[in-house]
């Protein structure tokens, strides 16, 4: 059984894509359920991932490992494991996957099967990303994921969605080929392309590294997005359909933060101490300059998007803070992140539904009308700008932590510098949340909206227990990566050790 | 019953006004005005009795008591737990902040069942209470938190519900979004504070490896000098965020703006409460104050410079509130200036008395309002831009609102520290340390003692004398039992608090003694004592002379204006201070905020960069730009297409001539190439 | 200088003359009957390098058969004169110019060329290019070749077929 | 010569002679369909003979015959493109009115000459074969005559086979004059043993260069292309987009790999920088185009470039073996994917010319859900997105090239498949996120190639395990 | 014995000649003329062939001739054919007359 969970929770989605092909479009219900319940399966699938799950074995669980295919003499394997590192990924993506599908119940009517259709490929992709071991199925699987978010973009975007389409696309493909290349140049100098040997390995000597890391960097710092290649997110974002925005800003991103995590910080540990700085210049930049450009937005969307920006420039912080804090607390930001703008998301969506304009001036007083919707969106601000017993705060207050005494940074400018983003995120969120629900209810149009509905709240209920839940006793949390943080750290401090 | 097991009771505290917060959340429409009001009280009255609880077991026990709840971050050497800490500081906090606020709840009921209907929006009745237990559990989280970062939870928690609670009637105030901006104020500044608090933690933690705070004390005892340094940063750091939640110079601006939230909320959070966690939370670090160089004298100054400035703005306004806001401020700032000259007791006392007569003081005020409101509502001809906290629509209340005016009067002449009142030792007692450690401090506190017993005999006399200046003002009642029993109890509490630590005896020196090491006792300075009381009667004379005889008319201007000239005007308008803040960084930041968006992210790495350095770029290679163009041309329908590409792509088709013979040449070409390559090399 | 040089010589100026004439020649006939000459003339030098049976093919298959084809293809579309002069300005000059790169490449290849196959041309057995020793070969070693180039014979002719047969009613 | 001899050469045989009776056959056929089903059955007859003899290594007819696992896998691949041709032929020819039976003749024709290409042991070989594939072809293009284009098509084809022949014969001559023999083996031999004569080899190469570049269609030899593919009966192009690529470099690998070894370092820099340039021009040129024939014209074009850069690591011995078997492989992920593409094409296109442009296919993705999204496979896999074969081809080439050294090769190879992704990803545009109402034909044969092959090329694409292994094993005899 | 010619003048001749042909398919118009200038870089080919067989006495360089020959007379065939149906339709053998096709 246990060899089995992973390929299970990897490709169960395929059982519905192949029931869906069966489904004739008109059967829009049947197609939906059957969408929704695979989504569904996979997640407790996932759970059951959990239930078996270790946390105090750091290394790979659960591994499936077959030779697939050889290349000469350089084998290709079917190899996935889930670690530390990896496991909460997987669940936030099966996670909000479901809560997606619920979200295109009334979005989506155009082409639903379509739809699901490369919903769930989407899902085999990401979960992919997340549990494949084997760098050629990594890449495999991060390319793969392109494609359908291509299409759900582009099919069921908004104005500019080709456009927004091809330039997701192209962004992301220049990173992921210069990625390519560095893979196969350690492969075939490794000899082999499973991740766990080639870090155990730790083979490649210093010079070597620092373009290595420049190319894997290349593919993660566009997807997650690093200031300042982050121009394709805010078109994606805004053209994306609610369910696409969930997936991108909740999973997708995160795929670039974690391809730092196991590759480069494995992989090229000397390489990672010695850019720390840069990289944390970087994400500094990020945080304040994302906090600033949202707070000038008039489009919700965007300026949730950029918010992202801001976020994950804490998250790449505390990565490149390379101490227990510090990843740690990069890796429950990832989660906090996914949730939060997950649910904005969601919350922009179930708005946009109703008045069709994400043009924040054309709203004000909503709490009058949709006092649940309200209430439900104060929370989450909140979570998001970090308050103190809400998820955010932890992940922050944890992150900055560590980049205040991080020996790699350097200095503890950055993270004071970063704290500053603290006031920003306060400025921009509370500006969003006063647009939206404070002032005079003056806009006819708003009078009469319906509040939150069963199947809305149904999706977002979960979500706010979650921010409670890390936000109070973020223990388990914790303590399903820390033993996989640790072995990090120590591969990295030990490098570093190696260096002077 | 044991000291350990009333120690366990204590996490009860927080629970209480929780429950009160959920079931009213739940239930809130379903049991009515007064099933809310109940359950809101009661959890609260609960609270304080656990607090009682708290303070015998800590007769039995001085030490006090950690209590463990569960862990929260455990990260490696960062070990932050939920756990109460309960000593007698925490204790008294507890005890001051259950009991003022359970009257002030009771008060509310009352108040807010007018105010709702007042505003028109009578559903909003329950909400207010959630958010009043909300703010208790956060502030009874705040005074018991057991480190640094428990405290700051609560410490963000009453911000929190102070942010909505100014933006309670988020519809009303100024074009309709006054109040919400006044929560947002109120907010975000304070979050400036908290970015001090929170780089504090950091040095905290990287400095001492913990951040409970008996374990960081511990720490600093030990290492004595060497942490000199760091619990200087620390403590000015800290200090940064006391300003903000304590409203002091610089960051003072966003309490009187917060007068937007029901007088209830004015009277609890931004009087007796929320905005003394600041005091708190620096006599909580006395241990690192003492040891620190440069802060505590950093302190004094900004608390009397504070207290100095606010008096004097308050002298200029007509708004009942803002005065008392203004007044709040002022007060703070004697207590951060007592603080800083190390009279922490004194600074703890006086931010007891404080509560119960500021406190008194607004719900007096509160019951004004509403007394003339109502009258407004109910006279005959309602004029339109009526402002019931305007003072000069008052006047000769005295005989209309009887009980109000009494126990007003109680209130505003411990205010003014007029012995017996309680006002009259906790000031004194700042005063006579100030007048031994720090001359500068001692003058500017004078001054502003004098100051503040002139505007407040001002609005005593604005308000309750004098012959009434509005019909409402003529028609006003005075409010209802359940509005005057609480202010009745304030008012005992203002006349009598002088026993908690009156000269001689000092039951709180005593008792505080537990928890702040080696304070030394402060003694009575009689001179002192006479002066500053000669000064304050003095300066009510000086307000009698000036609004006594000849009352200021409704809209009418303020004798004083012709006689301070330039100076008023100047306090008039607040020195100011917020038109500068507006012009230096509200401004600054919108166009900044614009600048990167618009001309940065847009055009420059959007449109510049994407569609002029890659595009391009692409373009001599690749025509980019047309493909891009053509991506939105895929829109309107491939018909621009074809011609906007080929222009772009012209470089390679026009090579591609059709013509057989080029391409001959093209072959040719390739072979002599070759060739030659071969020949040289 | 040899006799043997001598006629070689003169071969060669004829064959290389009558092939520019034949470029030169702004009547399709003409250039025809030129490219004859120079096939004649390479028929002789084939004899001369004691490549007998070449020769004959050479002269019987090319000099005759196909060239008679391409006079008979002339003829029937009737002689046409297409103005020989460019009709896109580059090309003449670019080709003239590649032209004479090339040749300077041959030259200099041909001049470095070291003794054992650049030298003087040795005596050879006897029959050496025989039809009969040509014959042995094709039908030994070469027997694919020769079926292939049959085959593509076949193929051609099918081809030519497709391609003149008269319009497929529509 | 001996029986013996005869087997190995058995396929091409087969291929031959059926041509040559089913000449005379299609006289008595009234119904071409079944001349085609014929022909069909003559290809399969072959192509169950290479699968058979697969694996023994043979040398037949003095060396002019070698078949090898190189010759064997590639024999392979082009019989079944001559089936899939054929399938695409079938329904097309009728609905254009150009059925003669005379195609699938000459079609048997060239794919003997192909077949031809792959077992040539001989350079004589190489270039009767050559012929004996382009002649068909010429006249293949030409088959929609007297429509204007295709005759175009045909002329400058033959035009410009014709020239860039005459240079492989003039350097097989100067081959033979270098080394005294035209067989290969003997070739590399003489070579190794320095009795050849080396300076007449620095004309001879460039011009077996432009000889076989032309057939492979590598700038800037390539420029034919374009023009054939637009003006050339589709079905044709679909049948030699896929077939004469192979042959080509059927026989480009084995001159340049077995016979010309030795020069490595003399011819390795001018492939890298053939191969460059043609990834670079086919890709940019591609970008413009509005027109579907011309613009997978172009990405043939590139596609040639990326087995080229397999060709470039060759040169260095070490890694030769590894990049023959890419080349081989990428062939293989090749074939599928763009003769599905092709294959669309097919079923989009109308009479006169009509239905070839990108724009016609908007909607498609509506109106033939399965067609578009076969059509959307194929363009992933030609871009070389995971999970479909065309990205294990591009990973084996770029791995190779890398392995060689050839790291700058191998950022202009990324590149351009960046580039390319452009207007790959516009056709998928177009299909789904457009609205139009394409017609479309839904033939029988055409449907089921387009599935067949789609479903190779995502199969493969998740399985290469056998290909690689075939590929891998299919390697030149070393003599 | 050909006393005095050596391979190296063979060569050049044959280079020469070659070379016209190959300038005559750039320069000419006229298809068939160009298709002429083709055989003509044939014709070159084959000296070179024999004249390299008679150098190192290795007589598969006249039986290769022998073949060019055969090819030659099948392009030929399709080659005429091809110009003649062009011809047919354009009633031209210009060749830059062929040219509709380009981009």
């Amino acid at each position: 059984m246990e060899a089995w969970i992973l390929t299970l929770v990897t490709f169960f989605p395929i059982v519905g894509v192949i029931i869906l092909l069966f489904l004739r479009k008109e059967q829009e219900t049947q197609i939906r359920w059957t969408a929704l319940l695979t989504a569904l399966i996979t997640f407790v699938l996932s759970l059951v991932m959990l239930a078996v799950f270790d946390p105090i074995d750091p290394d790979l669980q659960m591994v499936v490992r077959v030779p697939w295919f050889s290349i000469g003499d350089l084998q290709i394997e079917f190899f996935l494991g889930v670690d530390g590192l990896s496991i909460l990924l997987v669940l936030l993506t099966t996670f909000l996957s479901v809560l997606a599908i619920i979200s295109t119940w009334t979005a989506i009517v155009d082409r639903v099967r379509e739809f699901m259709v490369f919903f769930l490929l989407l899902e085999i992709g990401m979960v992919g990303v997340f549990l494949g071991m084997d760098l050629f199925l990594f890449y495999i699987f991060w390319e793969f994921t392109l494609v359908p978010m291509y299409f759900l973009i582009g099919v069921w975007g908004g104005e500019r969605r080709m456009y927004a389409a091809l330039k997701f696309f192209l962004y992301t493909m220049a990173g992921s080929i210069l990625m390519l290349l560095a893979i196969l140049w350690l492969g075939l100098d490794a000899g082999t392309f499973a991740v766990p040997d080639l870090i155990e390995a730790q083979a490649i000597p210093a010079n070597l590294q620092f373009w290595l890391f420049l190319a894997f960097a290349a593919a993660f710092a566009i997807k997650v997005p690093m200031w300042p290649l982050h121009s394709w997110l805010p078109d994606a974002h805004v053209e994306a359909p609610t369910a696409g925005s969930v997936i991108l800003a909740g999973v997708l991103l995160k795929m670039g933060t974690y391809g730092f995590l196991r590759f480069n910080l494995g992989l090229f540990p000397q390489a990672s101490v010695r850019l720390a700085p840069w990289v944390a210049l970087l994400a500094v930049i990020g945080i304040i300059y994302g906090a600033a450009v949202s707070y000038a937005q008039k489009d919700v969307k965007k300026l949730v998007a950029y918010s992202s920006v801001s976020h994950l420039g804490l998250v790449m912080l505390g990565l490149f803070a390379l101490n227990l804090q510090g990843l740690q607390g990069s890796i429950l930001q990832m989660i906090n992140h996914g949730l939060s703008t997950g649910a904005l998301f969601l919350i922009v969506g179930i708005i946009y539904e109703r008045r069709h304009t994400r043009d924040m001036d054309a709203f004000g007083g909503l709490w009058s009308v949709m006092p649940i919707y309200a209430g439900i969106t104060l929370i989450v601000t909140l979570s998001s700008l970090g308050l103190p017993g809400l998820n955010g705060f932890v992940g922050e207050f944890t992150v900055l932590i560590g980049a205040f005494g991080s020996v790699a940074i350097g200095s503890e400018w950055f993270a004071i510098l970063a704290a500053t983003g603290i006031i920003l995120v306060a400025i921009y969120m509370l500006y969003m949340f006063q647009k939206l629900f404070l002032g005079p209810l003056d806009n006819d149009k708003n009078k009469r909206l319906p509040d939150v509905n069963r199947r809305e709240i149904l999706m977002l209920v979960p979500i706010v227990i979650l921010i409670f839940w890390i936000g109070l006793y973020p223990r388990p949390f914790f303590g399903l990566t820390e033993a996989s943080v640790g072995k990090v750290v120590e591969l990295v401090s030990s490098a570093a050790l190696a260096m002077r | 019953m044991t000291a350990g097991t009333l120690f366990g009771l204590a996490p009860l505290i927080i629970l209480f006004p929780l429950l009160g917060l959920a079931v009213n959340m739940i239930a809130g429409r379903r049991i009515g005005e007064r099933g809310v009001g109940i359950v809101a009280s009661a959890a609260i009255g609960l609270a304080f009795v656990i607090a009682m609880l708290q303070f015998i077991a800590l007769g039995m026990d001085p030490d006090g008591a950690t209590v463990r709840i569960a862990e929260w971050i455990v990260i490696g050497q960062l070990e932050i737990e939920w756990a109460l800490q309960i000593d007698s500081l925490a204790v008294t906090m507890m005890l001051t902040v259950t009991g003022v606020g359970g009257l002030i709840h009771i008060y509310a009921i009352a108040y807010m069942h007018d105010d709702v209907r007042f505003q028109g929006d009578p559903s909003r009745f329950p909400r207010f209470f959630v958010y009043f237990n909300l703010f208790m559990a956060a502030m009874l989280i705040l005074v018991t938190g057991n480190s640094y970062l428990t405290m700051f939870v609560g410490w963000e928690g009453v911000g929190l519900s102070s942010y909505l609670l100014i933006s309670f009637w988020y519809e009303k105030g100024e074009d309709g979004i006054g109040n919400a901006l006044a929560g947002k104020k109120a907010f975000v500044v304070n979050r400036i504070g908290d970015f001090g608090f929170i780089i504090a933690m950091l040095v905290t933690f990287w400095f001492f490896g913990t951040l409970t705070f008996e374990e960081v004390f511990r720490e600093a005892e030990v290492m004595g000098t060497a942490a000199v340094g760091a619990a200087t940063v620390i403590t000015l750091l800290l200090f940064v965020g006391a300003i903000g939640k304590s409203a002091q110079i610089p960051l003072f601006i966003w309490l009187p703006d917060a007068m937007a939230g029901p007088t209830p909320v004015s009277a609890l959070i931004h009087a007796a409460t929320m905005v003394t966690a600041g005091i708190y939370m620096l006599v909580r670090n006395a241990p690192l104050l003492e040891l620190a160089t440069v802060t505590p004298d950093i302190i004094a100054i900004v608390g009397a410079a504070t207290a100095l400035l606010a008096a004097s703005i308050a002298v200029a306004r007509f708004d009942i509130k803002r005065v008392l806001a203004y007044s709040t401020i002022s007060q703070l700032g004697f207590m951060i200036a007592a603080v800083g000259i190390g009279a922490y007791v004194a600074a703890i006392f006086h931010l007891v008395a404080h509560a119960f007569f500021k406190a008194l003081l607004f719900l007096s005020a509160g019951s004004v309002i509403q007394g003339v409101e109502h009258a407004h509502h109910h006279g005959d001809s309602p004029e339109e831009d009526f402002n019931p906290n305007d003072m000069r629509v008052m006047g000769g209340l005295r005989t209309r609102m009887k009980a109000t005016f009494w126990v007003y009067l109680m209130g505003a002449l411990a205010l003014v520290g007029i012995p017996p009142l309680v006002g009259f030792f906790s000031k004194d007692e700042i005063l006579a340390d100030a007048s031994l450690v720090n001359p500068a401090v001692f003058w500017m506190l004078v001054i502003s003692a004098f100051l503040t017993a002139f505007y407040i005999a001002r609005q005593a006399l604005m308000v309750f004398f004098g012959k009434p200046r509005s019909k409402a003002a003529e028609a006003a009642k005075e409010s209802s039992i359940l509005m005057v029993a609480p202010l009745v109890a304030l008012a005992i509490l203002a006349v009598g608090g002088g026993l908690i630590n009156g000269p001689g005896l000092l039951p709180l020196t005593h008792f505080l003694e537990e928890t702040l090491e080696d304070i030394e006792e402060s003694e009575f300075i009689a001179a002192v004592a006479i002066f500053t009381t000669i000064l304050a009667l003095i300066s009510i004379g000086l307000a009698w002379l000036v609004y006594g005889r000849r009352p200021v008319m409704s809209g009418g201007t303020d004798p004083l204006q012709s006689k301070l000239g330039p100076l008023w005007t100047a306090i008039r308008r607040r020195w100011w201070v917020d038109e500068f803040y507006d012009w230096l960084i509200v401004r600054r930041y919108v166009s900044l905020t614009r600048w990167l968006a618009e001309v940065v992210d847009d055009r420059f790495l959007h449109d510049w960069v994407h569609d002029t350095v890659i595009a391009p770029s692409y373009v001599r290679a690749t025509n980019w730009l047309a493909s891009v163009v053509d991506l939105r041309l895929i829109d309107r329908g491939f018909d621009g297409l074809g011609a906007i590409t080929r222009r772009g792509a012209a470089g390679l088709s026009v090579l591609q001539t059709g013509y057989v013979r080029n391409y001959a040449v093209a072959v040719f070409i390739g072979l002599v190439l070759v060739v030659s390559y071969l020949l040289l090399r | 200088m040899t006799v043997e040089f001598a006629i070689f010589l003169g071969l060669s100026l004829v064959a290389v003359g009558a092939a520019i004439g034949m470029l030169v020649s702004r009547n399709a006939v003409y250039s025809v009957l030129f490219l004859v000459i120079v096939f004649l003339a390479i028929a002789v030098l084939f004899l001369l390098l004691s490549a007998a049976f070449i020769a004959m093919v050479q002269v019987a298959v090319y000099a005759g058969a196909i060239m008679i084809l391409f006079l008979f293809v002339i003829m029937l579309l009737g002689p046409e004169y297409v103005e020989s002069e460019p009709s896109h300005p580059w090309q003449f000059a670019t080709a003239l110019v590649l032209s004479f790169a090339l040749i300077i490449q041959f030259l200099i290849v041909a001049i470095v060329l070291p003794g054992e196959s650049g030298g003087d041309i040795g005596e050879v057995a006897q029959g050496f290019g025989s039809p009969a020793s040509i014959g042995t070969l094709l039908f030994k070693e070469y027997l694919i070749p020769f079926e292939v180039a049959s085959l593509l014979l076949l193929a051609a002719m099918v081809g030519a077929i497709v391609l003149t047969r008269g319009e497929h009613p529509r | 010569m001996s029986s013996s001899d005869l087997l190995p050469a058995l396929p091409f045989l087969i291929v031959s002679i059926w041509a040559i009776l089913l000449l005379v056959f299609d006289l008595f056929i009234s119904n071409k369909g079944i001349t085609a089903i014929l022909a069909a059955a003559g290809v399969m007859g072959a192509l169950v003979a290479a699968i058979a003899r697969f694996g023994s290594n043979q040398v037949a007819f003095d060396g002019m015959i070698v078949a090898d696992g190189f010759s064997d896998y590639l024999q392979i691949v082009i019989l079944a493109t001559a089936l899939l041709g054929v399938a695409v032929a079938y329904d097309y020819l009728r609905r254009m009115d150009m059925e003669r039976g005379e195609y699938y003749t000459l079609m048997l024709f060239t794919v003997a000459g192909m077949l031809l290409m792959s077992l040539a042991g001989d350079l004589i070989l190489i270039f009767l074969a050559i012929e004996l594939l382009s002649l068909p072809l010429y006249v293949l293009s030409g088959f929609a005559r007297p429509e204007k284009n295709s005759e175009e098509a045909a002329m400058k084809y033959f035009i410009l086979g014709a020239f860039s022949s005459a240079f492989l014969v003039y350097g097989i001559a100067l081959i033979f004059g270098s080394t005294g023999t035209t067989n290969m083996a003997g070739v590399a031999q003489s070579i190794y043993s320095n009795q050849a004569d080396l300076t007449l080899l620095i004309i001879a190469i460039p011009m077996l260069l432009v000889g076989l570049g032309f057939k492979v269609a590598a700038v800037p030899f390539h420029m034919w292309m374009p023009d054939v593919y637009q003006g050339a009966p589709s079905a044709a192009v679909a049948f030699m987009s896929v077939g004469a690529k192979v042959a080509g470099f059927a026989a480009l690998l084995r001159i340049f790999i077995v016979a010309l070894p030795e020069l490595a370092q003399a011819w390795g820099p001018i492939v890298v920088a053939v191969s460059a340039a043609t990834m670079i021009w086919g890709n940019l040129a591609a970008i413009p185009q509005s027109n579907i024939k011309r613009m997978l014209a172009y990405s043939s074009i590139a596609h040639a470039g990326f087995i080229l850069m397999a060709l470039a690591a060759a040169s260095d011995a070490a890694v030769a073996d590894k990049a023959v078997s890419a080349a081989l492989f990428y062939l293989f992920a090749y074939l599928f994917s763009n003769l599905g593409a092709w294959a669309v094409v097919l079923a989009l296109e109308q009479t006169e010319g009509r239905g070839l442009l990108i724009e016609d296919y908007a909607g498609l993705g509506r109106r033939r859900p399965a067609l578009a999204l076969a059509m959307a496979v194929f363009m992933l896999s030609l871009l070389g997105i995971p999970p479909t074969v065309g990205f294990i081809g591009k990973f084996l080439v770029f791995g190779v090239t890398i392995e060689a050294g050839l790291i700058g090769l191998a950022i202009v190879g990324v590149a351009t498949s960046l580039i390319s992704a452009y207007y790959y990803m516009r056709v998928v545009v177009v299909m789904y996120m457009r609205t139009g109402e394409p017609e479309s034909r839904s033939e029988g044969w055409l449907n089921r190639t387009v599935g067949l092959t789609a479903l190779a090329t995502f199969l493969l694409g998740v399985l290469p395990g056998p290909i690689l292994f075939l590929a891998a094993n299919s390697g030149f005899i070393t003599p | 014995m050909i006393p005095g010619v050596s391979m190296t003048h063979i060569l050049i001749l044959s280079g020469v000649l070659f070379t016209l042909g190959a300038l005559g398919v750039l320069i000419r118009r006229n298809s068939i003329v160009m298709f002429m200038a083709i055989e003509l870089m044939l014709n070159a080919a084959n000296l070179a062939f024999v004249g390299f067989a008679r150098s190192m006495e290795a007589l598969s360089g006249q039986v290769f001739v022998f073949f060019v020959i055969a090819v030659a007379a099948a392009e030929v065939a399709v080659g005429l054919a091809l110009i003649v149906s062009v011809y047919r339709s354009r009633s031209s053998i210009d060749i830059d007359k062929v040219s509709d096709l380009r981009g």
